[in-house]
């Protein structure tokens, strides 16, 4: 005789995660990835000015870690979508879950992998300017060790980006799912929004809205309200779409 | 007790209908085989059992609940088909692993045994893996898994004669030790009608027959003999198939009926069982006549 | 185990048949308790619902008892039922077939009844063989 | 030719960075995890090295270092209108010379001279038979940083030739790459650090040659050296 089983629903979200972070490594790898291909276009600086006069020329070379923040973002969308596609969407209803605690430990997933991101991501800054440092010694003119205080703002700086980004890719991912008309739907919204200038520009407003913030506090709770929003709001709308087809 | 209820039970999509109006129940504990013919709706049917597609119309419960979105009804069922693609990451150990943290009944050491008996690498992946061996191990999952509801889609895809034995065989050891309600579908009847308790035909999205297979088996006849002595013993009945071979030697199948084969007796006709197989055959063709037609009309 | 394949019949009809013919052959005794419809599912690989199905041919005609709870067991005079019945049905459906069939061949009846007989001859002789 | 080379080097190089990445990606289990490990370990080590880094934290105080060299450039100038030696606190004094001299008359000769360094004389009756000469400068700044980089100059080359000083200013004095380490952008909302990047403004040193003789040596120079006599 079988007995049937009730399910416990924290339980079958924490299998569900603990199958995605076994089975999805490739989500921190390809972070890694793309983290050290910014790191090496990295190593040539961001940018330079120089001076000359009579016989004295200084070029001065400015290195950031900017370009591996930006790879990050962009990484962080991607992910955002890759979670979407319904051959990882198909393998989770392999096992027990219903579409409630698959979106919950996706966002778990995502979560994490946002929070990773933001720890490496400064820290990965910090080997930039040690292996700058390393190499050229003398031509250092400023500090190399960011002031105290600023590898942890930072930290919280991405973390809260990566999230952003990832969310709002997975947004984009099952839209794309729900219907193939915002595959061009919305790559066409956002470039388009780039080129309206005269200040409606959407995206550029949403760029004020977060990267115009002065305090990460502020930042924080825009960041947590918006991811409270945005993904209950993509559950809602994908609650009846069919997998395993 | 039921644990599938279906009530005027469709689904289309856009145009097309995939399911129209089934009405039927699944009892516990039962094997039933799901045959229809290729693109007859079984996949369709099996799904919305699952859980992962949404009736257009109609009712379904599974477990007395509806299956659509329902944690009690994927917590206690496991579906297994050749369409799955797990990540690549995941070596066949894993997966079994996993499987063992997400099926409370899962039994480990069954599948391990299994997994040996048919010479698989635990640590290979399931990408690697030929046709036949996915189907093996995915079949393997489903059995460990001893879910209350097991439903197994075209599971023998690829699988040679002597794996598919082995596991309708596995299958059956199972569900004596461990009894449990199972799907099976087939487009293929004569190698598992032993195993099966019900079946369930369907054709073109439509139910067709719900029956013990042993009834099945005495569903229809065929009366042989003479054509027109044939005929005039089966006017007014149903006939499922007609077939002439050799001169005097014409079949005509029909349903099982006591004074239809009490007149034939008396006429010196031959009276031959039908397979349950054929039978499903018959009652499903859905071409225009019959294959020797197309020939028989090009030569002319 | 495979049951001697007659596919014109029924599988459970043929299980009955199998265990009619181990009861025939002493191999089953009175009072013994015969196998479960799950125990012949495992043996013939067949579904244990067919089995039981065998089962209740036997039940029916009275050449097993049900004790609740403990499964079923050899009727008292079950042998002698069966031998009873083959004779009276089996044996002589398979005359009447022998003899629609020589029929059809034009084989005259003392024939006939020389080819019996020489069967039952030959039978003789491979049982003394035997011993 | 060469780009075809080129184009073919660089396939050559994609496959197997393809190839490298595609078995990253397809890393599973243990091997995975002990990249993603071993990569976030590797990071958090950088914490420790680049705080053990000698001066890895100057926090200068910009104000104070302009000020310095401002004050500096003042106290220069106008040690210089009044004919002598500027203070040397606040000047760097990048070289010196000594030489063994002992005949009446001295003639200086200059390559590549530059107008506006001074040539301060000094007459030293403690002096014997030796000359001095020491080359100062009020600091050579990066305003928006602010560095100062007067250290990196390159130094005149002096040579004593019979009778002859020669004094050799180099045709370029400097040539330098120097790195700046920027926040990153994201940050600076946050800590209110200035984004934009200047072209860099530089506050120029200014450079003197001070030349100390015993008393009695006469001095000759070509035009475009201007000597300045200086007392105490």
């Amino acid at each position: 005789m079988m007995y049937l089983t009730e399910p416990s629903l924290k339980r079958v979200i924490w299998n569900q995660y603990l199958f995605k972070m076994t089975a999805l490594p490739g989500l921190f790898t390809s972070l890694i990835l793309t983290q050290l291909a910014a790191f090496a276009l990295s190593l040539d600086g961001t940018g330079g000015t120089s001076i000359g006069f009579d016989t004295i020329t200084v070029r001065i070379t400015h290195f950031s870690g900017d370009l591996i923040f930006y790879f990050t973002l962009m990484w962080a969308y991607i992910a955002g979508i890759m979670l979407t596609i319904r051959q990882y969407r198909n393998a989770d209803f392999f096992f027990v879950t219903n579409r409630w605690t698959q979106h919950l430990s996706t966002i778990a997933l995502l979560l994490t992998a946002s929070l990773y991101a933001g720890i490496v991501t400064p820290l990965l800054g910090n080997l930039l300017r040690l292996v700058i440092y390393w190499s050229h010694p003398d031509n250092v003119m400023t500090a190399i060790a960011p002031r105290p205080g600023e590898l942890l703002l930072n930290l919280l700086i991405t973390t809260w980006y990566a999230a952003l980004l990832s969310c709002f890719g997975y947004l984009t991912g099952m839209l794309a799912q729900l219907n193939r008309v915002f595959v061009i739907l919305i790559p066409a919204l956002i470039i388009g929004s780039v080129y309206v200038q005269d200040s409606g520009g959407i995206l550029t407003a949403a760029i004020r809205f977060y990267a115009g913030e002065t305090s990460i506090l502020l930042l924080s709770v825009k960041a947590a309200l918006t991811l409270a929003i945005v993904y209950p709001f993509t559950m809602l709308i994908t609650s009846s779409l069919e997998v395993r087809r | 007790m039921n644990v599938i209820e279906c009530r005027q039970l469709s689904k289309s999509y856009l145009r097309k209908r995939a399911l129209h109006q089934l009405t039927f129940s699944i009892r516990e504990n039962t094997i039933t085989g799901v045959i229809g013919r290729n693109g007859a709706g079984k996949t369709t049917l099996l799904k919305i059992i699952a859980g992962f597609y949404r009736p257009s119309s109609g009712e379904i419960t599974v477990f007395s609940e509806r299956p659509f979105n329902s944690m009690k009804v994927s917590q206690n069922m496991i579906y297994i088909d050749d369409q799955i693609t797990l990540p690549t990451s995941l070596s066949l150990l894993d997966i079994l692993h996993m499987a063992g943290r997400f099926y409370p009944n899962w039994d480990h050491d069954l599948a391990a045994r299994m997994l040996d008996y048919f010479n698989l690498d635990p640590l290979q992946h399931l990408h690697h893996l030929s046709k036949g061996l996915r189907s093996t191990f995915l079949a393997i999952v489903g059995l460990a898994a001893r879910c209350p509801l097991t439903i197994f889609d075209e599971p023998t895809t690829g699988m040679d004669a002597a794996i598919r034995k082995d596991f309708y065989r596995a299958l059956l050891k199972e569900y004596l030790a461990h009894p449990r309600t199972i799907l099976l579908s087939s487009h293929l009847l004569h190698e598992l009608d032993d195993l099966l308790e019900d079946v369930l035909l369907i054709d073109r999205g439509e139910l067709k027959l719900h029956l013990p297979v042993d009834e099945l088996k005495e569903y229809a006849v065929a009366i042989i003999g003479d054509r027109e002595l044939v005929e005039w013993v089966i006017a007014n009945r149903t006939v499922y198939h007609r077939q002439q071979s050799g001169i005097s030697r014409y079949a005509a199948i029909i349903r099982r009926d006591e004074d239809v084969l009490e007149e034939a007796r008396q006429h010196g006709l031959e009276i031959a069982p039908v397979s349950p197989e054929d039978i499903c055959v018959y009652l499903t063709n859905q071409t225009k006549g019959r294959i020797d037609d197309v020939f028989d009309r090009t030569e002319s | 185990m495979i049951l001697p394949s007659d596919t014109t019949k029924p599988i459970y009809v043929q299980l009955a048949g199998w265990l009619e013919n181990e009861i025939l052959a002493g191999n089953l005794l009175p009072h013994e308790r015969i196998f479960s419809q799950y125990q012949l599912a495992d043996m013939f690989n067949i579904n244990p619902a067919t089995a039981a199905k065998g089962l209740s041919l036997l039940l029916e005609e009275g050449l097993v008892y049900k004790k609740r709870g403990l499964g079923m067991f050899i009727a008292e005079h079950a042998q002698e039922a069966i031998r009873k019945k083959r004779r009276e049905q089996t044996l002589q459906q398979l005359i009447r077939d022998v003899v629609a069939e020589a029929d059809n061949l034009g084989v005259e009846e003392s024939e006939l009844l020389d080819m019996i007989q020489r069967a039952i001859a030959r039978r003789k002789d491979d049982s003394h063989e035997r011993d | 030719m060469n780009t075809l080379i080129g184009i073919m080097a660089l396939v050559i190089v994609l496959l197997i960075a393809g190839r490298i990445i595609n078995r990253i990606v397809s890393f599973s289990g243990r091997r995975a995890w002990l990249l993603i490990g071993g990569y976030l370990l590797l990071l958090v080590i950088t914490v420790p090295l680049i705080y053990l880094v000698p001066e890895a934290r100057k926090d200068v105080r910009r104000s104070e270092v302009v000020l310095q060299a401002e004050r500096a450039n003042n106290a220069f100038i106008s040690a210089i209108q009044q004919g002598r030696l500027p203070p040397l606190e606040h000047m760097h004094e990048l070289s010196s010379w000594s030489f063994r001299y002992g005949q009446p008359e001295l003639k200086l000769r200059s390559f590549h001279w530059e107008e506006r360094v001074q040539v301060l004389v000094k007459r030293n009756p403690s002096l014997g038979q030796e000359i001095r000469l020491t080359w100062y400068s009020t600091p050579y700044l990066l305003l928006e940083y602010p560095y100062d980089f007067t250290h990196l100059l390159a130094l005149p080359e002096v040579e004593l030739s019979d009778d002859t000083l020669i004094i050799r200013n180099l045709e370029m004095r400097m040539k330098k790459e120097l790195i700046h380490f920027l926040s990153e952008s994201h940050m600076h909302s946050f800590t209110g650090e200035d984004r934009r990047i200047y072209g860099p403004r530089v506050m120029w040193g200014q450079e003197c040659l001070y030349l100390e003789v015993p008393e009695h040596l006469r001095i000759s120079a070509s035009d475009v050296m201007n000597l300045i006599f200086v007392e105490e």
